[in-house]
């Protein structure tokens, strides 16, 4: 296959990536409004789960679970009093986020870890490496296992009330709390599991969350808040943007392309590509 | 002065306005009422600008205003308040008038510290009956005193038509009252269309009523003649006109 | 009036005048270092504390400051080609470096550029209504592409490593103390301008109009202003002043390079002014002086614990006190008067 | 708007504070004041903290064995945070208020740098243990790691002796691997090879699929690997995962020492070649010593690396300057330390007075399945350190003169 044509299995396999990293994020910030800048620093906790197991399969849940559960300790203790006030958030969990890196830093030292990938993910298809298939595949599954969620069980469907409108949600019985702890539960935890897949492609260390960091928020805001398919388009997009403008320029440029292309893509849609309407004023 | 023709909005594939043609004339005082979901704030969207209609013309003092942003259209003359009143609780009742009565104002004007009360703000704050409160920060007042500060604030900008979106929905019988009167007085010097559901408000203050259903005029004439109309009736459930637009739900 | 301006002269003698006379050069050349990131902080102040615009990528105006200025020193200091294009590889002086060999033209476009490049993105973003969370993440994400950017073009701008090795500012020799010194007064003047003209800028007509933009910008509109035009006009007025402290902060400390514009070092700026009290101007100009100080103090005595604090202290800051030590000097004083 | 009382006395507080921390006790006249200058917190924390351990390790070492002129050394850490402007300003610092006698810092190009300036003005000198990019040598600065025909030739050299002629470049975008690949260039033009693409990727890249992507369609017969820091893990893990291997794919690394093969795992480059002029396997006596001593003195996991050792060299060197001058003073030591030569745990150095770089033997190492590096190459004696590359025809036009 020409290098060309090989661009487009690796543009959707990048796209898995960033749809991975960027899935916990369409819950917490598109659903609460909180732009966690601590999101990064779970899907690190993930990637030490892997490394403490030492096993890439039992660490999806159990990395689930870790980051899951940090995320609704950080919910209950700091961001329920920050509902409505979105910019505080995002300073408060950047302050998390320090704290957290060098937590990482002080229990496992600076220098990055090793996970061992598996050796049945050792090989590939054609261009694509089994390991890059795997983070697909895990990324399919994250979408279906959401999108169940939301709209096959009674909590899921709860979820989606309050985003789209809490206050009504609220007075129909909904204990929007719960739901919201919920949430960043499972967006959290999502998270974690992104960190266990990225064992297998990046590097394991303190520093890992900050790598993704802007580019799971790039992926949320031109998708639109909180919406599940508006993610998986915008980083199946994006991944495949920034694949083919790699292959053409080198990788610098690409992230400037990618960027300039978010900008220009909010000039046409400015909520992102699904928007939820809403009478509310401001 | 104010003119629709075939508006049509749609959101995600409801018809929320469904073809409607609207005539208010210089000087009148139009009541909108219709149940929930008639498209009555919808209506008044698409004349500030909020929304865009699909099809259909809204023309002002000989302006089209379909395609123009908010400010222009205020600009133009048109002044609106919401449902839920929204007034700058940091900043003081005579601070929130006098950004009202800005705009017209030189642009360099602005970076200058406020000195004295201008006569639009004054003029405001008499008519509202504000003045006691003038240096008060607006998040103190109570819910009354902030309809009657938004309501200052469309007057402190000096619009020709004003469009008021169920102003006295909460209040109390005293505050209803005033508010009547106020609405009376400033309906002797500009175009006035209230949405309104208060019946014996409408009854008291109304000259000609509009009622909308389904994103559509229904019947228009006064008070007597719209709550007489069997249709107004069934619209409201079978029951007696009065009756299901008298209480808020 | 006299009473109202009391405190900010007694703090102008004392940045002015005492701490001058009191510190040693290499501590008054840190005050100034600081005084830069509160010039900063001011505009930073101005653009989120009032008008509510969380702008995360002000860094990219201090550098494009910090790197017209760099470029003017470099070709001011004569022998050719600046040092890092010849270990680049490039032989002839770009065209767009020429004009900075101009003073003025530098200057003017270390304050002017970064407003243009404000005005242009705020137009682009404010008239199609983005804001809030993805205005933010958007600026953030401009940071990150400007250190790109700039990295790449080693041959023009010197890569990761910036611009240094700077001799003298405008003829005077900076090695010396007094050119230090003189240079530490030019930046407190400068942000006691600035303070004087913001804080008359908030007070204005012009201050409560960001304050309603802040709280209710959609009823903005209806009362007949453009808060797109607004805000693109306050953005601008931020960015300028960001350009202007990054242009005082190359002599001050004798460096620019793309990690002092990147994503950390403009949340870090965002971080002292709610540290210090975003919605007043003096908590913001105070939070910069304030953080710098600790960051130093800290990393002179323990320097893993700086991340810790740093963490912990915005953490206690946004929960206990969101209105920073602003704020809570204003309880207490308010507690001891009633 | 008021400015709080509390406030204006806050500032007044600071100001003063800020005054009252220069009080440190100078030390008494028993004791040398060094400064050590590396980033101990911040992305390069990670590489440099431990240049820092060796440094230290070698003051404590000197002192045991009574100390320089009589006099004990005393060290005063500061951490440059991995921000170049905190290094320009720790060693103003540490030059005009601790009035250290020299000071052993810095990793990063740009750190060395943003420091350099400083140095020249307050005349005062650094020791920078870290391999670089050359083309620069000030009078105030000993380079104590390997400059380009150190380390990047001889690599080439090697790949050449191999009958690798088909490279593909690949680097993270900043000074070193940029200033490198334009040497090889120059080097491949001048020998016959051939340059199939070059690379970069900004600093903390992650993402390398296309990367490897493109060198795959290239074909080449090896790589040239100028990237930094964990770069070096997405891109090994990419590489390996298409099934590449170090017979099929060399990648000739010129910053992954035995620190860094943990982190980007064994497996990932077992078998690579890397290039340095010290490795913790490397054969002499005084290494079996200094290995022994720094695992004892900080645990016997730990791993020795080139730059460590350079940075460990560099305390030995100025205190043998220091010894042969009779003074801390800048001017003497500068004009002893030329010609000093010692055995260290790399084999013989000596200084050049005239670049104030080191004679080094290059060496090229294998990466083995138990992480540490097996030298499979050297250059048999120590190189003259030749930071303008004035020695190679082939280089002509490189340095700019």
């Amino acid at each position: 296959m020409s290098a060309f044509a090989n661009q487009l299995p690796i543009g959707l396999s990048i796209g898995a990536v960033l749809l991975l990293i960027a899935l916990g994020l369409t819950f917490t910030f598109g659903q609460m409004g909180v732009i966690n800048m601590a999101h990064g620093e779970f899907i690190m906790a993930g990637a030490y789960t892997a490394f403490l197991l030492g096993d890439l399969v039992p660490a999806l849940p159990a990395a689930f679970l870790v980051a899951g559960t940090m995320g609704l300790i950080l919910e209950r203790a700091a961001i329920r009093h920050f509902y409505g006030r979105p910019l505080d958030t995002l300073l408060l969990t950047w302050g998390v986020s320090l704290v957290l890196q060098q937590l990482a830093r002080d229990l496992f030292g600076a220098p990055n870890v090793q996970v061992p990938a598996p050796a049945w993910l050792s090989g590939g298809v054609g261009i694509l490496p089994y390991n890059r298939l795997f983070i697909m595949g895990l990324a399919v599954a994250g979408v279906v296992a959401v999108w169940a969620y939301l709209t096959r069980t009674r909590l899921g469907r709860r979820t989606q009330a309050v985003v789209q409108n809490r206050r009504l949600a609220a007075t129909s019985g909904i204990d929007t709390g719960r739901v919201d702890m919920l949430t960043f539960f499972v967006g959290s935890g999502l998270a974690g599991v992104a960190g266990v897949a990225l064992t297998l492609i990046g590097p394991v260390g303190p520093a890992l969350g900050t790598y993704y960091i802007v580019d799971a928020f790039l992926v949320v805001v031109a998708g639109g808040l909180g919406q599940l398919r508006g993610a998986v388009l915008a980083a199946a997009g994006l991944g495949l943007l920034n694949s083919y403008a790699e292959f053409w320029s080198d990788a610098s440029l690409a992230k400037v392309i990618v960027l300039a292309a978010v900008i220009a893509f909010l000039q046409v849609r400015p909520q992102g590509m699904f928007v939820l309407r809403s009478r509310a004023l401001t | 002065m104010l003119e629709l023709r075939d508006v049509q909005v749609v959101f995600d594939g409801f018809r929320a306005l469904d073809g409607v043609n609207l005539t208010v004339p210089d000087g009148e005082l139009r009541f909108l009422i219709g149940p929930n979901g008639a498209g009555k704030t919808t209506l008044i969207d698409v004349i500030t600008g909020l929304t865009r209609p699909v099809a259909g013309s809204v023309r002002f003092a000989g302006h089209d205003l379909v395609g123009r942003k908010e400010h222009q259209i205020v600009r133009l003359g048109v002044g609106r308040t919401f449902q839920t009143s929204v007034v700058f609780e940091e900043l003081t009742v005579i601070e929130n008038l006098d950004l009202a009565a800005g705009f017209r104002r030189p642009l360099w004007t602005l970076a200058r510290r406020r000195r004295g009360v201008s006569e639009a703000v004054a003029e405001a704050l008499a008519r509202t009956g504000l003045e006691d409160l003038a240096e008060r920060s607006a998040g103190v007042l109570s819910h009354g005193q902030r309809q009657w500060l938004e309501i200052g604030m469309l007057l402190a900008q000096r619009p020709r038509l004003l469009l008021l979106d169920e102003p006295v929905a909460g209040m109390s019988k005293d505050e209803r009252e005033r508010t009547g009167e106020l609405l009376t007085r400033i309906a002797d010097d500009h175009t006035v269309v209230v949405v309104e559901h208060d019946m014996e408000f409408l009854r008291r203050h109304a000259s000609t009523v509009t009622v909308l259903h389904e994103g559509r005029v229904l019947v228009e004439g006064s008070v007597d003649q719209v709550s007489a109309d069997p249709r107004v009736q069934e619209v409201y459930l079978g029951r007696k006109a009065s009756d299901a637009v008298g209480h808020r739900p | 009036m006299i009473r109202r301006n009391l405190p900010f002269a007694a703090v102008a003698v004392i940045v002015l005048v005492v701490a001058p006379l009191l510190l040693e050069p290499f501590r008054l050349s840190l005050l100034a270092k600081y005084l830069c990131y509160a010039i900063v902080a001011l505009g930073i102040g101005l653009a989120w504390g009032q008008a509510g615009m969380l702008t995360l990528g002000q860094g990219v105006f201090f550098g494009l400051g910090g790197y017209s200025m760099a470029m003017h020193l470099k070709l001011t200091e004569g022998g050719g080609l600046p040092d890092f294009m010849v270990w680049s590889g490039v032989e002839e002086l770009p065209a767009l470096w020429v004009p900075f060999g101009d003073p003025v033209l530098a200057l003017a476009t270390a304050v002017l550029g970064p407003m243009l490049i404000a005005a242009v993105l705020g137009t682009l973003v404010f008239r199609q209504r983005v804001r809030g969370a993805y205005f933010a993440i958007l600026t953030q994400a401009l940071a990150a592409a400007m250190v790109i950017l700039l990295v790449g073009q080693q041959g023009l701008t010197g890569g990761t490593n910036g611009m240094t090795n700077f001799f003298d500012v405008f003829g005077q020799d900076l090695a010396d103390d007094s050119t230090q010194r003189g240079l530490y007064l030019v930046v407190a003047s400068v942000l006691g301008v600035l303070y004087l003209a913001t804080r008359q800028l908030v007070n204005s007509r012009y201050g409560r109009l960001l304050v309603a933009i802040r709280d209710g910008e959609d009823r903005v509109r209806f009362l007949g202003y453009d808060p797109a035009l607004v805000k693109t006009v306050t953005f601008a007025l931020s960015a300028g002043m960001a350009g202007l402290a990054g242009a005082l902060f190359v002599p001050v400390v004798g460096i620019i390079s793309p990690a002092l514009l990147g994503v950390v070092p403009s949340l870090e700026l965002v971080v002292a002014v709610a540290v210090g009290g975003r919605h007043a101007l003096a908590g913001a100009v105070l939070g910069a002086v304030v953080m710098g100080y600790a960051q130093t103090a800290f990393s002179e005595q323990f320097a893993d614990g700086w991340l810790y604090l740093q963490g912990a202290l915005f953490i206690l800051v946004m929960t206990l006190a969101p209105k920073g030590i602003i704020g809570v000097a204003e309880r207490w004083r308010r507690a001891r008067t009633t | 708007m008021r400015i709080p009382r509390p406030i204006v006395s806050a500032i007044l507080v600071l100001s003063l504070a800020a005054c009252g921390s220069d009080a440190r006790p100078a030390g008494d006249s028993g004791d040398i004041k060094v400064g050590i200058l590396h980033s101990l917190s911040g992305t390069m924390a990670i590489s440099e903290v431990t240049v820092r351990d060796a440094e230290l390790l070698a003051i404590e070492e000197i002192n045991k064995a009574g100390g320089v002129l009589g006099k004990q050394l005393v060290p005063v850490v500061e951490d440059g945070a991995s921000d170049w402007p905190t290094f320009a300003e720790k060693a103003t610092k540490l030059i005009r208020q601790d009035k250290v006698a020299t000071v052993f810092g810095g990793w990063t190009s740009a750190s060395r740098k943003a420091m350099l300036p400083v140095f020249e003005r307050y005349k005062a000198l650094l020791w920078y243990p870290v391999q670089y990019e050359g083309l620069e040598s000030s009078p105030y600065i000993f380079y104590t790691g390997a400059t380009t025909n150190q380390q990047i030739i001889p690599g080439l050299d090697y790949l050449k002796e191999q009958g690798k002629k088909r490279l593909f470049l690949v680097g993270s975008d900043y000074v070193f691997p940029r200033t490198a690949n334009k040497i090889i260039k120059a080097y491949a033009a001048a020998n016959g090879m051939e340059i199939l693409g070059e690379e970069y990727t900004p600093l903390g890249h992650t993402e390398y699929s296309t990367l490897v992507n493109k060198v795959t369609q290239a074909r080449p017969d090896a790589v040239f690997n100028t990237l930094n820091g964990d770069s070096n893990v997405a891109f090994f893990k990419a590489l390996k995962s298409t099934g590449a291997t170090a017979e099929s794919m060399p990648v000739l690394s010129v910053s992954i020492a035995e620190e860094e093969v943990t982190g980007i795992g064994v497996d990932n480059v077992v078998g690579q070649p890397v290039a340095w002029n010290y490795y913790q396997t490397t054969d002499t006596s005084a290494n079996k010593a200094f290995v022994k001593a720094y695992k004892a003195r900080y645990g016997q996991d730990k791993v020795t690396s080139d730059p460590m050792e350079a940075g460990y060299n560099a305390v030995y060197l100025w205190a043998e300057a220091v010894k042969k001058a009779g003074t801390t003073e800048v001017e003497a030591v500068r004009k002893a330390a030329g010609g000093i030569a010692l055995e260290r745990p790399e084999g013989l150095v000596t200084i050049d007075g005239e670049s104030q770089h080191l004679y080094k033997t290059a060496r090229i190492g294998i990466v083995q399945p138990d992480g540490l590096i097996k030298q499979v190459w050297d250059s048999g004696e120590p190189i003259k350190p030749d930071p303008y590359l004035k020695g190679y025809p082939w280089a002509a036009g490189l340095a700019g003169q």
